[in-house]
């Protein structure tokens, strides 16, 4: 194995040393002026949110700033491109919030999950069953929360029970556990809707514009929200329980206690991001919300972006849903699209298995060298 | 006053008795060593105590409270903590990092707490370490690990500190070093129990030695009268400690 | 007993920037024990990795002339050359006696088996009592003679140790050196030691190297070791 | 900046494409478009096909229909293929007021939610074919009528789909069955993921019916097929089973779907039902010829979607515009005065005030039995045959060998 | 009554041999390498479609191979396309088990999306025997059948090899230590070669059968796979004795649930199985601590 997995190594490095280090070099010096052209920005952002957020350098607050900016402005420039990208990025939106979700509990823990697409499900179908049952339908200011509400006791249901299992058992738990709600929205067809599902849920509008910012505002407060969380003491405490459980607990810190809490703030998010999905297209079926392969794609969005990282998932989501509906349509038919979409996948797991996201942050971050 | 006392241990797994009956009291401010063959249940002993395996029978009390089904980071917080056999650092973070995670509060809400990095040095600083704490766990030696490993534990500002074979891998220099440093510590007022199979370095260390055999009370005293306890010197030492 | 076992031969080993041992020789004769010492991090283990294998080198190992780069690992061990790490790396689900059984899973001869297994079990009463307990709920003693128990299985004509009496009861280590001698003068068995425990190397080897930082201090025979003012200070300490 | 536009006629076709079904609806509509094209396009514009596979997933469905509205300004929408992916596509479209003709799914809910329930805002959805599954639960009675004169079947049982478009069936069928003189010995609805059958062969061979009405597009049963067969089960197999309108069917399921039937519209073009039936099916073969991916039948979705395509030309002739956007409801009024002869029967939609509004009408015969539900049978050997009803039969229904 | 508890005997019997047969192959895979390998559903599925590729004319006009000598192919072909996911893939990355288990993931999705680009979502319906025996008043197809025997032959066959040999005892060795093994003289390379293949070998095995019973479809893996997982935490990640106890509990049980409860309970009453067991033995029946080395 070790001679292997040298060999691959051996072309990592090759591939590093002849292509990547004089390109990174030459992009370095076009880049370096830039970065420091926008330190004073970074100092100041540093001084200030630098302990919540962590600290950036000029180039990585430019890529920030640039990235908040073209989110904003995307009614502006989208309608240049062929393709619907108004819809597209307002479901990556969506998508980000999923994968961050995820991130925040598999990716922090090491605890990986497979059944997050049930937590949303709690959270589309508790919606769809407020609406379906309750005349008049209650406002949104009541089946938001309810429906949020949902999607964490149901994490709560799932976790404690399975976060008692080592990592594997708990992986192959979880997948069970999507597969059953699925089998129960089947099972029990009256109730929950069967193949169907339903189709009452008001949708907040149809507007392109309206709805790309309804989902865009949200997604950015929950990034922004992980964020704080992932830079303070919760989110070492999680990484360290990913590395060494045991150590943690000899640090005098329960365990169960972090990762039950980060299997809430994900089942919140997962929340979150459902009521935004039931609001968004106005149906709830398994297919949109239950069945395993939602759960995988999060899980691909969230490593292809760099897992535990908060913002890494966001870029996956945004580069994955962006492939799969625009970019990839451009030269191929229907199934080749997946398939070479999943191949896309299966290529950064090997050769960026930290995540392209992770590896670009820390490349920009780099343009600066050493000037600490 | 006593600061531990364990009150007939009894520790099975499955048919094996693997600690038998065995009762140890410690007052606060010494030093006492726990010696005993391979396999004897020091280690086992110490796992009871931390809430790492479940009692048979017997209770363990810390400070008056009683602590013997309580989880290992509830023991910790009341102000025990345990330096193991095996270090277990976590790789992925600096030596500092390591430290500062002892420091943190357990609370998922506290989310700025734990302690300075001025704090943290002072901790590596304790036991020598203040030089490596931009390094690496994997990048340190043997020696400088188990080092790390003490000087998690004093970040978790214990009263009581159990070690189990921290001379373990050491040359006689270093020996002697983390002797002095461990004295230094009493000296702060903090209460040691000691495993370990390093008779130079043990015996000169502490001022009060008990001995298990097979689970079992064996022998109890002063290094000095423990050298030359003729069960001892049978079943354990051949000739050292002498 | 003059041929050359095992030939180190200049080899130099890296890991990423930091150098870990530089332009390291020493050979050992076929029957010997031979001892390497030295502190912490000095690159002792890195050295016995280095000839079972497990580590990238530069240089040349030989052993019975043949060049070690060449052969896989298993050869290795089919050859007679048995490492028994500081880890122990024992089978944690297997038990006592079928650690002890997967150590001469290569070996045909049955009956030397059987016999190998006696004296084992006579070397450690222990291993003995635990037939059936699996390897992983060993007390860290108890594993480690599991650890020296399993290499003699292999029927080795040259065993590499590292530091066997690591966390080991005075009465065990005594055992042990007492055990090494005999297989090396009944069997002619080569014994290559790694010991951070000085007294017990000088104790038992016939000719020793210091080692440190990556790199060979002082070599020489026991008697020379003993003498030598350097060594006495650092490394045996008073006792 | 977007395509389609002003130039052309562009028809956006909305199928699974991983399903044969969806396969001969996308290839009938290209025919359609090409034959159109040829004769001089829709009101002198060509017509293009901008075809989207919708799989069976609600929200790719969404994502592909609204990318074919917004992105490639189609001016009529056809296609979907399972209820739940046209029930959840609908709202969005209604919202957009491009026509869309359902062609592929067959539940009422599709009208009941949509016009049915809030006429102006979704004037603009139709369904050209299949009849729902209200009036096929009917027309399944005259069946019954004929496999009880035909054979002497009295009994039956009745299994469905779990699923929204079989519960008219499941609700209406049984008593249907009842007030035409008929015992009704088992109900039963499976889950779509039914992955044995054993016991609902069980339980059949027990109740001993003469035939088991069954109403699968879900369930795939080729399974229950085979054990059919090798147990030699004493009932006839009947009703609608989607897997096996695949032209290859027979071949797939290794013959043993020799004796089952199961209603498609057209017939599968085993029979003139108007006299455009044969001439489309040898268009499609003669279009689709070295094609290895397209069906060797257009299939009923084929049929429906062909004809939605040419009856909304004449639509648009009629009204004068095809400018959804400015004149809607010149469109739909033209759509409603339709009688239009297609390849699978004659098409007029009922209207506003009609329960079904702009759902396809039914025919009906001289018995009032609904006649534009037309049931094929697998015959030994492999011959597809249409066995009813009567004025389109091509051969008997065969009973399986074993039996009587 | 006693007649439907017989038929559920037999009939029980007959699938939670497959059941066995899965969980051992990912059990087996998961024991050796650490890697929990998704790709086997695709195993099985790719095992049902090679049948019908290489035994039927409906995909390639002129094969038509009889069904003995495809019956041996398909399963050869399928130990090999396993080897080739290990050493084409896995090998590279099976360091980190994460993204291992990820990788294998998304090959099983890629699978099932290249499985619908060709054949479509209709299913492709073969016999491996055909025809059917009656036992005890309960018609069992010979498909079934010998599916059974020859599950049982394969799984004897493996429990002998594992415990009785040196050779596979070496494999059982290197999934608890592989510097262990490779300190005992055990060659690393062919133990992973020869898991690969077996337990790709077993997966075909199950696909063909599976197949013969329901015919070849896209999805066909996904809810045995499902019943695999629980089948192998029930009965304890590692154990190929536990896989086959598990296996049978989940097998009756999947069986009384449908005869009893109706087909939409199916999978429901093995979860809360699932989750006793675990709440009271959570490695499992024959588990041992997830230890990672
Ligand atoms: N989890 C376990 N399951 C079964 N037996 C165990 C377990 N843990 C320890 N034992 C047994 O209990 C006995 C005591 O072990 P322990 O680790 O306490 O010994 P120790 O005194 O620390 O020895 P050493 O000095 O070798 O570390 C040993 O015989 C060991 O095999
Ligand atoms: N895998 C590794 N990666 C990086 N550095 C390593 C690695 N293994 C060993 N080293 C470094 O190489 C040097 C030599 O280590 P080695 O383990 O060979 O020493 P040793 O003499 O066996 O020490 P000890 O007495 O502690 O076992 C040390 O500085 C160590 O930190
Ligand atoms: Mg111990
Ligand atoms: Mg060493």
């Amino acid at each position: 194995m070790s001679e292997r997995v040298r060999r691959i190594g051996r072309l990592r490095s090759t591939v590093r040393q002849t292509i990547l280090l004089p390109s990174r070099r030459a992009a370095a010096r076009v880049l370096s002026p830039i970065d420091r052209v926008l330190q004073p920005g970074a100092n100041l952002f540093n001084r200030f949110l630098g302990s919540y957020v962590g600290e950036v350098t000029g180039l990585q607050l430019g890529l920030l700033v640039a990235a908040l900016v073209a989110l904003a402005t995307v009614p502006m420039w989208a309608p240049l491109f062929v393709g619907n990208y108004m819809r597209t990025l307002a479901v990556a939106c969506i998508w980000s919030i999923f994968a961050m979700g995820w991130d925040i509990q598999s990716g922090y823990t090491g605890y990986i999950s497979f059944g997050h697409s049930a937590l949303s499900a709690a959270a589309g179908y508790t919606t769809a069953l407020l609406a379906v049952n309750l005349s008049p339908v209650p406002s949104f200011w009541v089946t938001i929360p309810v429906s949020i509400l949902a999607a964490l006791v149901l994490g709560l249901l799932i976790g404690l029970p399975s976060l008692r299992l080592s990592g594997p058992y708990f992986s192959l738990v979880t997948f069970v556990a999507v597969l059953l709600f699925y089998r129960l929205t089947i099972g029990f067809s009256e109730t929950l809707g069967g193949e169907n599902g339903f189709q009452a849920v008001e949708v907040f509008t149809w507007d392109f514009t309206e709805r790309y910012y309804l989902m865009l505002v949200p997604m950015l407060l929950v990034a922004a929200a992980l964020t704080v969380v992932a830079r303070s003491n919760v989110g070492t405490v999680l990484v360290a329980i990913r590395e060494n459980e045991r150590a943690v607990s000899a640090a005098g810190l329960d365990p169960t206690k972090f990762k039950l809490w980060s299997f809430a703030l994900s089942s919140i998010t997962m929340g979150i991001g459902g009521v935004l999905l039931a609001h968004f297209g106005g149906n709830v079926d398994p297919t949109t919300f239950v069945v395993v392969d939602r759960s995988i794609e999060m899980i691909a969005m969230a490593v292809i972006g760099g897992m535990s990282s908060v913002l890494g998932p966001i870029g996956g989501a945004f580069l994955f849903v962006l492939l799969r509906d625009e970019i990839l349509r451009l030269w191929f038919g229907h199934s080749t699209r997946w398939v070479m979409l999943w191949l896309l996948v299966l290529l950064v797991l090997v050769f960026a298995r930290n995540g392209l996201f992770r590896w670009i942050w820390h490349a920009v971050g780099a343009v600066g060298g050493d000037r600490k | 006053m006593t600061l531990l006392e364990v009150d007939s241990l009894t520790k099975t797994f499955g048919g094996l008795v693997a600690v038998d009956d065995f009762s140890l009291s410690v007052e606060r401010g010494e030093i006492v060593g726990l010696i005993g063959p391979n396999g004897s249940g020091k280690s086992t002993v110490f796992n009871c105590i931390m809430g790492l395996y479940d009692v048979t029978e017997g209770r363990i009390r810390f400070d008056g409270a009683d602590i013997t089904d309580d989880a290992t980071h509830e023991v910790v917080n009341q102000g025990l903590s345990r330096v193991s056999q095996e270090s277990n650092p976590i790789d992925s973070m600096s030596v500092a990092d390591n430290i500062g995670l002892f420091t943190l509060p357990n609370s998922v809400f506290s989310l700025y707490g734990g302690a300075s990095e001025a704090e943290i040095r002072e901790y590596a600083a304790r036991i020598d370490i203040e030089d490596d704490l931009d390094q690496m766990p994997s990048e340190l030696p043997h020696a400088d690990v188990r080092r790390l490993e003490i000087a998690k534990a004093l970040a978790t500002e214990p009263e009581l500190l159990l070690l189990d074979e921290p001379f373990a891998g050491m040359n006689q220099a270093e020996i002697a070093e983390l002797s002095a440093q461990i004295e230094g510590f009493r000296e702060e007022g903090m209460t040691m129990v000691v495993v370990d199979h390093n008779m130079g370095g043990l015996m000169d260390l502490v001022d009060r030695v008990v001995v298990l055999n097979n689970g079992d009370f064996l022998a109890a005293g002063s290094p000095d009268a423990i050298a030359e306890n003729e069960r001892v010197q049978e079943a354990y030492l051949a000739g050292e400690g002498l | 007993m003059t041929d050359t076992i095992l030939e180190i031969d200049d080899i130099n080993v890296y890991y990423g920037k930091s150098h870990a041992l530089r332009g390291v020789s020493l050979s050992i004769e076929a029957g010997e024990i031979y001892g390497v010492i030295g502190p912490n991090g000095a690159g002792k283990t890195t050295m016995l990795n280095a000839v079972a294998g497990f580590t990238e080198y530069e240089g040349t190992i030989r052993y019975d002339g043949a060049d070690l780069a060449r052969v896989p690992p298993q050869q290795i061990v089919r050859d007679g050359l048995i490492y028994c790490t500081e880890d122990r790396d024992l089978f944690p689900y297997f038990s006592v006696h079928e650690n002890l059984l997967m150590g001469a899973q290569f070996r045909d001869d049955r009956d030397g088996v059987r016999a190998d297994l006696d004296v084992v079990y006579d070397l450690f009463p222990r291993l003995d009592d635990r037939r059936e307990q699996e390897a992983e709920t060993m007390s860290g003693g108890e594993q480690q003679m599991l650890a020296i128990g399993r290499a003699l299985m292999s029927d080795p004509d040259v065993l590499m140790l590292d530091e066997p009496t690591l966390g080991l009861a005075p009465v065990i280590i005594q055992d042990i050196g007492d055990a090494l001698e005999q297989l090396n003068q009944e069997e002619g068995l080569t014994i290559f030691l790694a010991e951070q425990n000085s007294t017990f190397a000088l104790k038992h080897a016939e000719r020793l190297s210091l080692i440190e930082t990556g790199e060979i201090e002082l070599a020489g025979t026991s008697a020379e070791f003993h003498d030598n003012e350097y060594v006495r200070e650092a490394y045996v300490g008073v006792h | 900046i977007g395509g389609g536009g002003d130039e052309g006629f562009t028809i956006g076709h909305l199928a699974p494409l991983e399903n044969t079904q969806g396969i001969g609806s996308e290839r009938s509509a290209e025919l359609a478009a090409e034959e159109i094209n040829e004769e001089g396009g829709i009101r002198d514009e060509d017509v293009e096909i901008v075809s989207a596979n919708t799989r069976t997933d609600p929200s790719t469905a969404q994502d592909e229909a609204s990318r074919l509205i917004n992105q490639e300004n189609v001016d009529l929408l056809v296609g979907t293929f399972s209820s739940e992916v046209s029930l959840n596509i609908m709202d969005m479209i209604a919202e957009n007021n491009v026509p869309y003709i359902v062609t592929g799914s067959a539940s009422p809910a599709i009208i009941e939610n949509s016009t049915g329930s809030d006429y102006e805002a979704n004037k603009n959805i139709f369904r050209s074919g299949p009849i729902n599954s209200h009036f096929q639960a009917e027309a399944m009675g005259g069946y019954a009528d004929y496999l009880s004169d035909h054979h002497g079947w009295n009994s039956f049982a009745y299994l469905a789909d779990d699923a929204a478009w079989t519960d008219p069936f499941t609700n209406n069928l049984p008593g249907e069955l009842e007030s035409r003189g008929y015992d009704v010995v088992y109900e039963s609805e499976l889950s779509t993921g039914i992955d044995d059958f054993s016991t609902v062969m069980d339980d059949l061979e027990s109740e001993d019916p003469d035939a088991v009405f069954r109403f699968f597009a879900h369930i795939i049963a080729t399974d229950m097929l085979a054990s059919w067969h090798q147990r030699q089960s004493e009932f006839g197999i009947e009703g609608i089973h989607v897997a096996s309108m695949t032209p290859d069917f027979y071949e797939l399921s290794q013959e043993t779907a020799t004796f089952e039937t199961t209603s498609q519209s057209g017939a599968a073009g085993t029979t003139d039902i108007t006299d455009k039936t044969l001439d489309f099916v040898d268009a499609y073969q003669s279009f689709t010829e070295g094609d290895d991916d397209a069906p060797d039948l257009p299939m009923y979705m084929g049929f429906n979607t062909y004809d939605a395509i040419y009856l909304y030309r004449e639509a648009v002739e009629e009204a004068g515009t095809a400018d959804y956007e400015s004149d809607l409801d010149g469109i739909v009024d033209a759509m409603l005065g339709l009688e239009y002869t297609g390849t699978a029967g004659e098409i007029s939609f009922y209207g506003e005030d009609d329960e079904y509004p702009h759902d396809v009408q039914e025919e009906r015969g001289e018995n009032d039995e609904i006649t534009n539900f037309p049931i094929t049978q697998w015959q030994p050997g492999g011959g597809l045959e249409c066995v009813y009803p009567e004025q389109y039969r091509t051969a008997d229904h065969v009973q399986p060998e074993w039996m009587g | 009554m006693l007649d439907s508890l017989l038929s559920i005997l037999i009939t029980g019997a007959m699938i939670s041999a497959l059941y066995a047969l899965i969980a051992i192959g990912f059990t087996m895979i998961f024991g050796v390498g650490g890697v929990l390998n998704l790709a086997h559903g695709a195993l099985i599925m790719a095992g049902a479609y090679v049948f019908v590729i290489l035994n039927r004319d409906v995909i390639w006009e002129s094969v038509a191979l009889p069904r003995l000598l495809v019956f041996p192919l398909a399963v050869g072909v399928i130990g090999l396309a396993s080897y080739g996911l290990y050493a084409g893939l896995v090998r590279y990355i099976e360091d980190d088990p994460v993204i291992t288990f990820l990788a294998t993931v998304v090959v099983a999705t890629m699978t099932t999306e290249i499985a619908l680009g060709i054949f479509g979502d209709q299913p492709y319906a073969y016999t491996v025997v055909r025809g059917q025996a009656s036992i005890a008043g309960t018609s069992v197809s010979y498909n079934d059948l010998a599916g059974f025997v020859l599950s049982w032959i394969a799984i004897g066959l493996l429990w002998y090899y594992i415990t009785q040999t040196d050779g596979g005892r070496s494999i059982l060795a290197a999934s608890m230590s592989e510097r262990g093994a490779q300190l005992t003289g055990v060659d690393l390379h062919s133990v992973r070669t020869r898991t690969w293949l077996i337990a790709g070998g077993l997966a075909g095995l199950a696909g063909i059968f599976l197949g013969g019973d329901q015919a070849a479809t896209p999805l066909m893996w996904l809810n045995p796979l499902a019943l695999a997982f629980i089948i192998v935490v029930i009965g304890g990640i590692g154990s190929i004795k536990g896989s086959i106890i598990a296996a049978y509990l989940i097998g009756y049980t999947e069986t009384l649930t449908v005869s009893m409860l109706g087909q939409s309970f199916r999978g429901i009453l093995s979860l809360v199985i699932l989750l006793v067991v675990l709440f009271l033995l959570p490695q499992g029946l024959y588990g041992r601590e997830y230890v990672h080395e």
